[in-house]
C-alpha cells in the first residue's frame, strides 16, 4: 500500500487532514492521542453495518463472524508485540491495564512488599500503586531518575532491597521522550524474583516492541495512541504470571460457573474481561496494527528520529534565550517528544514573574498559527516538579508530521515570545 | 466440509445413539470437562495398558455437537495407542464430524478431545516417572 | 425524523437491515446487544474526520471541540435518565458500572455489613459482591425472588436486617423479562439507611426511566443495548454519595494533583474516569439517546409490550406440549424477552433425555431460518439454575422487530421440534 | 465578542499590571484555590464589612486569562454589596473578558471567580448564624 515512508503520503489516508488543511491546523498532540486512518474507520463501519453481535455465546451467523473478528483481532495485535493471545487482555487504556496490576498483584502477594517505579511515570503508573497501598501493606517508592539520559538497569539496582516485590517503568516517558533502556533489566530483575512491568504506552505506538525481548511480566498500552479508537488498550502478560492472578472486575464472559456464594473463573485472557467488551474497540485497534506493520515499526521510529533530530538543530539555531527545553540532546536515547516553556530568565516587572505560562502558549500557538501543542503537567506532576516548573507545553509527532510543522512550531514560538516577553 | 447441521446424518446417528456411552468403575484415568460457553459437561474414563487406550466410556450432558463428537472420538481412538492419539490435531477431530463450525461450536465439539487430552498427557507424565 | 412507530420505518435507518434482508436473518438477540443506526454511526465517523482529539486538557481548536462534544454528550445523557452530568460517569459498561459501585462502596462502609440482591440478578450484579467479600468483610445474600411476578418491596423487606448496607436489583430481568415494581424501594430503603443500586442494563434501553422516581443511589446501564456502541456505559450516582465513595481507577484525568506518597482526587465525575475515556463511545451514546427520544421511551415500551403479548399469545395458540417457557404471563410486568426449552416431556430414550439442548436451538434456528437467538445461561446462572435447567433459548426484541419476526421464531421452534424430537 | 486573545487589549493591560495584586494581612476571608487542569493557583483576600466587599487581593501565579480575569474581577467588586456579587453569573464574568473562551480556557477565567463566591457564602453563611 504504502511503499516509501512519506507523511504527505500516509496524510492522504486520514480524512481529518482534509479539515487541517482547510484550517491551517499542524496538529502536534499525538503524545495525547493519535488521528484514524479511514482504514480503521472502514473497519469499524464495516463491522456496524455487517457483523454488529455480541462476543463469545453467540451460536449464530453474525455472532459467530463477531466473535471471529473479536479472536482474531486479540491474534494480530498478540503477534504484533511478540505476544501470545491468552496473554493479550483488552481493557480500556493503559490506565486500566495499570489498575488492574495493581490491584491483582497486589492481592496476589498477600498485600505486602514494595513496588518501585521512577519519578518519570505518567500517574498512570503512580496512582494506582498509591490507590492499592491505601488498601494494603503494599508501599510505593519512586526512584530518582535523569533528565537528560536513559534510565538504566544500574539505576534500578541501587533501589532495589529485599522488599522490592515489582518494578514497573515506563519504555519511553511522554514528557521527556526519554527512551530507557530496558535491555538486562527484565533477566536480572527475574533473577532476584521480581515482578517487570512495563508501561508501553509512549513506546509500542513509536518503534518495534517485543515483549520477549523486554523480557517483562506485564506490559501496557493504549489504542489511541497508536491510530486506533478509544476505549480500547491492552494488558499483556506472561500467561503462568496471568494465570496466578486474580481476576479484577467480576461479571459476565470472565467465569465459568456462578454460585450463590462463589464463582469459578474462567481461563485467561476471558478471566480478566469482564462484561461486554469493546467489540469494535479490539477490531479498530487491529486495523491499526495493520496499518502500522505496513508502514513498518523501524520506518515509523527512524521518522520520528529524523524529526526530533530536526527539532534540536532547530532549538540551537534559534539560539532564543528564553527557550528552555527538556529531556536527553541524543535523538538515540529520544521520542518524538519536546516539552518546553518560555521565560525571560532575568525575573521581569510583572508580580508573577516573566514566565509565559504554557496554557498561554498553547492558547496563542493554535489562535496565532493553527500550531496544536498540548499544556500542562501531562499527566507528569513529579516530574514536571523536579523540573522546577508547574507545567510545560508539548509537541509531539507521529507518521504523518513532517519537518515542515516543525519549522511552524518555531515560527510560533517566536510569534508567542515577541507577543509575550516584552 | 458441509455446513449442515441441519440434514448430518453422522451426527444425527451417533447423537440418537451415542456409542461407548457409560461409566467404567474404577479407571485408570478419569476427569469431568466443563464447556462454560454452555454448561455442557463431560465425565469421561479411560481404562489404560501397555501404552494403549484399553476401553473408553463417557457420560454426557450436552448438545447434538458434543455428544455426537464424544462419540465419534471414543469409536476412533479405542485401541489406539496413546502416543498417537497424542499426535491427533483439533483439526482431524473437526473433521471426522464432517461439519465447518462457528467457533463457538467448534467448542462444543472439542470438549470431549480436550478431556481425551488431559488424561493422556497425565498418563505419559506419570508413566515416565 | 419518525413520525408514527413503524419499526419497518425504524429499519431503514439501520445499515444492517440491508445485509439482513439479503441473507434472510431475522435478530432476536437484543438483550445480548443491539444494532446502530446510521445517525450514530455517522456521528462517529464525523468525530474521526473532523474533530477527533483528547478531551479535558487541550486548550487548542480540535481539542476543544472534543471537550465540548464530550460535555455535552454527558449532558444528553444525564437528562436522558433524569440525573445531573457531575452524577453521570462514563464507564465501559454495565459491568464495570457495578464493580467500580462494588468496589468502592466496601472501602467506604470500611469492609462492613451485608449486600442483598436477588437471585434473579445477571452475574454483573453478583460476581463483583463476591469478589468485594472475597478482600474484606462485607458479605454477599442472594434473596429468593418469584420467576412468575416482579419483586416488590415486600420482598426485599423480608430480608432486610441489621446488617444490611446495601440492596442492589435488576430493574429488569434479563432472563425472565420481568419488570421489577421499584416504587417504594428507595424510599423505604432510605429511611432504613440502606443504599440502593439499580442495575438498569435491560430497562434504560427499552422504557422510561427517572432516577428521581426511582430515588436509587446509583444506576448501571451499557450503551451497547440501547443502539449505542459497545465500550461505552454509565454508572449515575447521586452526587451526594459520589462525594463520599472513594476513586476506584487511578490516572490521569482523575486527580487534582500527584505527589510521590499521595494524590488528591478531582471532583467528581472526573475523579471515576481515570485515563483517557472512550470518547466516541460517549458521542455515539449521545446520539443514540436522541434517536430514541426521538422515538419516545413510551412508544418504545408499547411495541415491546405488543411484541410480548404476541408473542405469548403465539405460544398458547402453538399448543405444543414440548415447548416450556419462562418468566410472567402479564405483558404489564415482561419485557420483550422469551427464555424458551424444548423438551419432550415423557423423557425418552436418548441416555441423556430427550431435552433439545439450547445451543441447538440456536444453530438450527439460525441454519434452518435465519433466526439468530441466544442461548446459554445468559449470565444468570443462579436463576437458571433455580429453574431446573442448565441453559434455555433466548429471543429479545426491540425497536426495529415485528410481528413478523415472532412468527418467524414460532415456525422455527415449530421445524426445531419435529427435527430434534423424534 | 472576539476570539482574539492574540490582541485584546484590555486582556493585556490587565496582564502587564495586574490591579489589586498582592496580600491581604489579617483578612475576614481567604481562601486558596487550583484549577486542576493547569496548575494555576490562586490565593484570595477579602476584607469585609457592613455586607460589603472593603478590600479585595489576590496573589496568583497563572496565564493571561487567569490573571487579567482576577483583575478585572477585583476592579469590578471592590466597594460592591456581597448580595449583589454573588447574583453575578459565570456568563457575566466571562463577558467582562470579551472573550469567546472554550472550555478549558473557561476555567481559567473562573477560577478567581470560583474562589471568591466560595469565600462570599461562607461569610453569608456565618452572618446568618
Ligand atoms: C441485567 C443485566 N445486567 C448487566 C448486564 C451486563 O452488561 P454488559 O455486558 O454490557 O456489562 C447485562 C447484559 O447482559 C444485563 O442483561
Ligand atoms: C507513558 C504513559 N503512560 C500511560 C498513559 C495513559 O494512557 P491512557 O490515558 O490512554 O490510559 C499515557 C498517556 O498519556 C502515557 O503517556
Amino acid at each position: 500500500m504504502i511503499n516509501m515512508f512519506d507523511p504527505l503520503e500516509i496524510r492522504k489516508h486520514f480524512p481529518i487532514f482534509e479539515r487541517f488543511q482547510r484550517d491551517g491546523i499542524v496538529y502536534l498532540d499525538n503524545a495525547a492521542t493519535t488521528q484514524k486512518p479511514s482504514e480503521v474507520i472502514n473497519a469499524i463501519v464495516n463491522y456496524y453495518e455487517n457483523s454488529n453481535s455480541n462476543v463469545h455465546r453467540g451460536v449464530y451467523r453474525i455472532g459467530e463472524e463477531a466473535t471471529d473478528l473479536y479472536n482474531r483481532s486479540r491474534e494480530n495485535i498478540a503477534r504484533f508485540i511478540g505476544g501470545t493471545p491468552e496473554g493479550t487482555i483488552f481493557v480500556r487504556n493503559a490506565t486500566e491495564a495499570l489498575n488492574l496490576a495493581a490491584s491483582s498483584l497486589t492481592r496476589m502477594l498477600g498485600g505486602e512488599g514494595e513496588v518501585l517505579v521512577t519519578r518519570m511515570e505518567h500517574h498512570s503508573n503512580i496512582v494506582p500503586w498509591q490507590i492499592a497501598s491505601s488498601v494494603s501493606g503494599i508501599r510505593l517508592r519512586m526512584m530518582e531518575s535523569h533528565t537528560d539520559r536513559p534510565l538504566k538497569w544500574e539505576d534500578i539496582e541501587k533501589d532495589i532491597t529485599g522488599k522490592t516485590k515489582i518494578v514497573s517503568v515506563t519504555h519511553v516517558s511522554n514528557l521527556l521522550g526519554t527512551i530507557n533502556d530496558l535491555r538486562e533489566v527484565g533477566k536480572n530483575l527475574h533473577d532476584l524474583g521480581i515482578i517487570f512491568i512495563v508501561d508501553a504506552a509512549q513506546s509500542v505506538p513509536h518503534m518495534p516492541v517485543n515483549v520477549n525481548d523486554l523480557e517483562c511480566d506485564l506490559l501496557a498500552f493504549s489504542g489511541h495512541k497508536m491510530l486506533a479508537p478509544s476505549g480500547i488498550g491492552v494488558l499483556y502478560g506472561k500467561p503462568e504470571l496471568l494465570d496466578r492472578m486474580p481476576p479484577y472486575m467480576g461479571g459476565g464472559e470472565m467465569i465459568k460457573e456462578v454460585f450463590e456464594d462463589h464463582f469459578t473463573a474462567a481461563d485467561i485472557p476471558e478471566k480478566f474481561e469482564a462484561g461486554t467488551p469493546n467489540i469494535e474497540g479490539a477490531i479498530g485497534l487491529s486495523a491499526a496494527v495493520d496499518f502500522l506493520k505496513n508502514l513498518g515499526m523501524d520506518n515509523v521510529r527512524n521518522h520520528e528520529k529524523d524529526l526530533i533530530s530536526y527539532t534540536l538543530r532547530r532549538e540551537q539555531e534559534m539560539n532564543m534565550p528564553s527557550l528552555i527545553s527538556y529531556g536527553p540532546r541524543d535523538p538515540e536515547v529520544r521520542g518524538g517528544i519536546y516539552a518546553f516553556n518560555i521565560r525571560k530568565k532575568d525575573g521581569g516587572d510583572r508580580p508573577f514573574g516573566n514566565e509565559v505560562h504554557p496554557h498561554d502558549i498553547s492558547h496563542l500557538a493554535d489562535r496565532i498559527e493553527g500550531v496544536e501543542l498540548r499544556s500542562g503537567h501531562h499527566c507528569a506532576m513529579p516530574q514536571t516538579v523536579s523540573l522546577g516548573v508547574y507545567a510545560t507545553a508539548r509537541a509531539s509527532f507521529y507518521i504523518y508530521n513532517t519537518r515542515d510543522d516543525v519549522d511552524h512550531l518555531f515560527d510560533v514560538i517566536g510569534k508567542i515570545e515577541r507577543r509575550m516577553i516584552k | 466440509m458441509s455446513d449442515d447441521i441441519i440434514y448430518s446424518a453422522i451426527i444425527d446417528e451417533h447423537y440418537e445413539e451415542p456409542r461407548n456411552f457409560g461409566k467404567i468403575e474404577d479407571p485408570d484415568e478419569d476427569i469431568m470437562e466443563t464447556n462454560p460457553t454452555c454448561g455442557d459437561t463431560i465425565a469421561m474414563y479411560l481404562r489404560l495398558g501397555d501404552g494403549k487406550i484399553r476401553e473408553i466410556k463417557y457420560v454426557a450432558r450436552g448438545c447434538l455437537i458434543s455428544v455426537a463428537s464424544a462419540s465419534i472420538l471414543s469409536e476412533r481412538v479405542s485401541g489406539k495407542d496413546v502416543s498417537e492419539v497424542l499426535k491427533m490435531s483439533k483439526n482431524d477431530i473437526l473433521s471426522y464430524l464432517g461439519l465447518d463450525l462457528g467457533p463457538a461450536r467448534e467448542k462444543c465439539a472439542l470438549l470431549s478431545y480436550d478431556a481425551l487430552i488431559k488424561m493422556l498427557r497425565k498418563y505419559e507424565k506419570e508413566a515416565k516417572k
